[in-house]
């Protein structure tokens, strides 16, 4: 890449080129002269992550800009991130998968060998079940990528799980596995085998090249449809047993403490959930007349099957069109067409998939889950989401049921 | 094409086995005790790993700091008040010892995670413990017998089902 | 992003971090601490484009890495590049479509204007009509980037030229229309009506955000299954007419020499065409045993139904897996087991398209066009590429028939 | 859904008109030669130009350089020689004289494309086309007489259909 001058002055991912005032007047800038042969966004592009203050960069997240979001993969640049011990810098020709625990024999891999088995692709969503985690109470984040940036699609390739398993050979009596990654945090979940066998697999490649550092370069766990915690980034062990290893994440976190004191685990899957990504939140409809709305579906279980879209606080509801790919557990385009007259309107979307299940409002999960205090209910907020425009024409977050 | 990759009905053979002595860098409890490493530690040299390791970020009462609040919270968790925030702790809310020793073990100290020995996790497990009311100032924990900590919460968690 | 330090040492696309001996015993690096929102690839990924020699860097192009592609997403810094007159550097906020012509009224739009419309999202191939140029006559350039990596898949985002043709409104006899970019080439090309009325559209976005400089931010044509010169950069006026245009890039270029001395024109279509990426050319097998041989294969004329593989120099075929998803004009990801005997192979992949059509080889290619000269019949070259595999496990680009 | 979207049957409104004006920056002239703009040059006058600003890349006797060869190479088109290459310029290869007007005045200079008067681009025309041996020593190029040029491949090229 090019060094600091060229990107002093430009946006994160970006580098700085001149302007001419007619650009069919001068020549523009040559193939490989400046990029390294390795492209950059343009300086006129200015979105990035978002980073949640939390008390520690290291243990912290960054959320996607849904708001600028365009069909539906996610750029790897722009792809969320939730770190508990920051991002590992991990040598490939070093890395190593472990594989042990009950199984006829507990071998490891390196990265050439995990490269020799049958690969496959996915593309898919991920999103931290944190998602949305400010919103349970009262509308608090004030754009789409603050209530819904915590998830993500791209396309990943790898090997399937259970090609890794049959080749270890798992012992019945096997129910469960460990997968560790190897992060400062050493992060650590535990999968029901049945999944494992099912649709899991380890990713080394991320929209078509090697997946990204803070994604888990050199290796993730993915777990489609399930939260985003589970698909352990720089995965170096998997261990095989009869219970759950009851971790830290899988008990102190990711549980949903229940208003009667009791709290669910394994609360696994990321079910049906949609938002609109345009108009939202602090955006500003400069006119009255035609927008197409347009937003982001996706569900756990498997297709979406249906987008329903509100402009009248609910009342009303048409069914959005889906844009091709429509992909099991990926995020799916949706668009509707509207005619804003000008006045106060509550724009709402609620995603229908495939098991039948319908996304519900906030308020029907809070009197499920109970709000439980302020953060205390954090976990797999799929409510519907409210955007109210302003006769002004100003967009804003804002809790309607 | 199904997502998944067809393995072709047979075993690749790629990779190496794993020795024992590989495996053994690796530590990753059950909750019933199997898989905790050889060790013991005392409240009291829990007390000093704590103050040398732990106390500046998770404070001197372990109420917290750029860590997690550590104790107390018992009688919040029954609550349905929006305005109050149920305190989730070792105390509160973990349902097992086993997994205070392996998260220690693994992630903590933050800044040099990894770098205590079995001994100094079963101490300073046995220090929050204690704090936490929950073992004896004189306890002494061990493979053997953490599992068997009585955790407040240990009844506290079901299945999701979703 | 990061100033030239951080830099310096990384390859292109990359930021140098510190590597520590054991990633689980040292925090990693915080959220945005040091990309500014905007993720980079691993410092230990090095791939690039690489540019072929031609006299001008501004007229030039270069070359996707396809022994490195994954699925069948092309990172969009690694998307194939052919400039006439290098990158433009355009500000979006001044960039403005003209369309004019046999038109009701001629209209210009802004970048708002072009966003308000109703979009489309597509994932698709592009792919340079010279692809494969060096290869008429005898093996010439030794990886499949240099033999085959003109072409890159995208998922593209914008808005179809039939609403804004539909805006203007065609007069009757319109049945071409110039499309001209705002370069410092202004390049043009002459689309048939009907083909731009089916399935032809104005990108703005590709893989989730605003489309990459190098691939005609602000806005692209994008012409799906036709030769990539035509999915004009920098798109900044369309023009209806009765007839075509007759630019210099579809007479003096872009156009098919016969050996009786005349030539093919509009030889739009980009024909049904696959490559085996691994094991390709410079590769090295280091032993006998299990290979999942893959590759890409695509379609102008819409899904690729099936694709062969021949790993004894065409005399069996065996049916390659397709990975999904398939898509009209698409990239589709194949691959199919080997156990390499260690004996010298000859790697051949054949595409059938939806219609029938059946990727030819290159004798029979140039059977019907001739070899008319070194780089003379330049164009379409869509045969089936071999690959040899020495005894040594050495893998180069060869001709077999 | 298809990959088409749909524009729900009305105009939208969007954009706004183009006038005469600002549509007349632009040049595309048509193969009859609708579309040329207005303007002339001879073939002496094509020379000042093309030794100025064209022969640097293209050379003095228009042999190619930086830039592609502009003449000779009739007769080399029928060829099925590989190891012969037929030599393709605008004198045996170009259909039209209007695409040379247009290509020179939308990108040459290659180094100040768009910099030609329309005058100084019918002249250097002029002048390559004289030097290709298809108009004379004396010829006048304009928006009238262009594309009546005899061009010597004019009949050279068919729709591939495909
Ligand atoms: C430099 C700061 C720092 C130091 C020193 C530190 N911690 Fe932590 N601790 C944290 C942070 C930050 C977290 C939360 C990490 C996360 O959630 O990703 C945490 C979390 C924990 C948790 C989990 C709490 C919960 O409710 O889930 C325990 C237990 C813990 N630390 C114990 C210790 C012990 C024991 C030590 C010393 C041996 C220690 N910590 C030293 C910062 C620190
Ligand atoms: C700085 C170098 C340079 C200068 C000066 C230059 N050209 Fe060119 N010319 C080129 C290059 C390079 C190309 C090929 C561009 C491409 O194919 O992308 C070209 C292409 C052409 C072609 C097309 C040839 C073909 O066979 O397709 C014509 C005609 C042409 N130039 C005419 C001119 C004229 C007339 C001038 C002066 C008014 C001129 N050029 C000045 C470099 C130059
Ligand atoms: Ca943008
Ligand atoms: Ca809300
Ligand atoms: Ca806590
Ligand atoms: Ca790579
Ligand atoms: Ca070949
Ligand atoms: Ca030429
Ligand atoms: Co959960
Ligand atoms: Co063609």
């Amino acid at each position: 890449a090019k060094t600091g001058a060229a990107h002093a002055k430009a946006p994160p991912g970006a580098i700085e080129r001149t302007v001419f005032p007619d650009p069919t007047k001068a020549q523009g800038v040559g193939v490989g002269v400046d990029d390294g042969g390795y492209g950059f966004r343009s300086q006129f592009e200015t979105e990035v992550r978002w980073r949640f203050g939390t008390k520690t960069t290291e243990s912290s997240w960054s959320m996607t800009p849904l708001e600028k979001s365009q069909g539906i993969i996610t750029p790897s640049g722009l792809h969320y991130e939730r770190h508990h011990g920051g991002i590992a810098t991990i040598d490939p020709t070093k890395h190593m998968l472990y594989i042990h625990g009950m199984v006829d024999e507990a071998k490891k891999f390196n990265m050439q060998d995990i490269r020799r088995f049958p690969f496959m692709s996915r593309i898919c969503f991920l999103e931290c079940s944190g998602n949305g985690l400010t919103e349970w109470i009262k509308p608090t984040l004030k754009t789409v990528q603050g209530t819904h940036g915590l998830t993500s699609t791209s396309e990943w390739t790898g090997v399937p799980l259970s090609t890794l398993l049959n080749e270890v050979g798992v012992k019945s009596g096997g129910k469960w596995l460990l997968a560790e990654g190897g992060d400062a945090a050493v992060m650590t979940r535990s999968i029901p085998l049945e999944k494992a066998m099912a649709d899991c697999f380890l990713a080394y490649g991320q929209n078509g090249e090697a997946i990204r550092p803070e994604q888990g370069y050199p290796l993730r766990l993915v777990v489609p449809g399930y939260e985003g915690n589970m698909c352990i980034k720089w995965i170096r062990r998997i261990e095989i047993s009869d219970t759950p290893f009851m971790t830290r994440e899988e008990t102190s976190k990711y549980t949903d403490l229940m208003p009667d004191g009791s709290a669910l685990q394994f609360s696994f899957t990321m079910e049906a959930k949609s938002v609109i990504t345009y108009p939202s939140g602090e955006m500003l409809l400069q006119r009255p007349g035609f927008y197409e709305i347009t937003g982001l579906a996706w569900s756990g279980k498997g297709l979406v099957k249906k987008v329903e879209v509100s402009v009248d606080s609910g009342k009303n509801w048409r069914e959005a069109k889906l844009h091709g790919p429509i992909l099991p557990m990926c995020h799916t385009r949706f668009s509707i067409p509207w005619e804003w007259d000008g006045k106060e309107a509550i724009l709402q979307s609620r995603c229908t998939d495939e098991t039948g299940y319908v996304q519900p409002t906030i308020k029907e999960l809070v009197a499920q889950r109970g709000t439980n205090g302020p953060l205390a209910s954090i976990y797999h907020l799929n409510g519907i989401q409210s955007w109210k425009v302003a006769a002004t024409g100003e967009v804003s977050n804002v809790h309607h049921y | 094409g199904g997502a998944v990759a067809d393995n072709h009905g047979k075993k690749f053979g790629f990779g190496h086995t794993a020795t024992p002595e590989e495996l053994s860098q690796f530590v990753s409890p059950l909750p019933d005790g199997r898989g905790l490493p050889k060790g013991s530690g005392t409240v009291m040299q829990g007390e000093k790993v704590y103050t040398q390791h732990c106390l500046a970020c998770h404070g001197a009462n372990l109420e917290g700091g750029i860590g997690d609040r550590l104790t107390g919270g018992r009688s919040t968790l029954v609550n349905n008040d929006p305005t109050k925030a149920p305190v989730k702790t070792v105390e509160s809310y973990w349902p097992y010892a086993t997994t205070l020793f392996d998260y220690i073990k693994r992630s903590m100290p933050f800044t040099q995670p990894g770098s205590l020995s079995n001994d100094d996790v079963y101490a300073v497990s046995a220090y929050i413990l204690h704090k936490a009311n929950i073992v004896d100032a004189n306890a002494e924990l061990n493979q053997d017998n953490l599992a068997k900590v009585d955790m407040p919460n240990k009844n506290g968690f079901k299945p999701a089902g979703r």
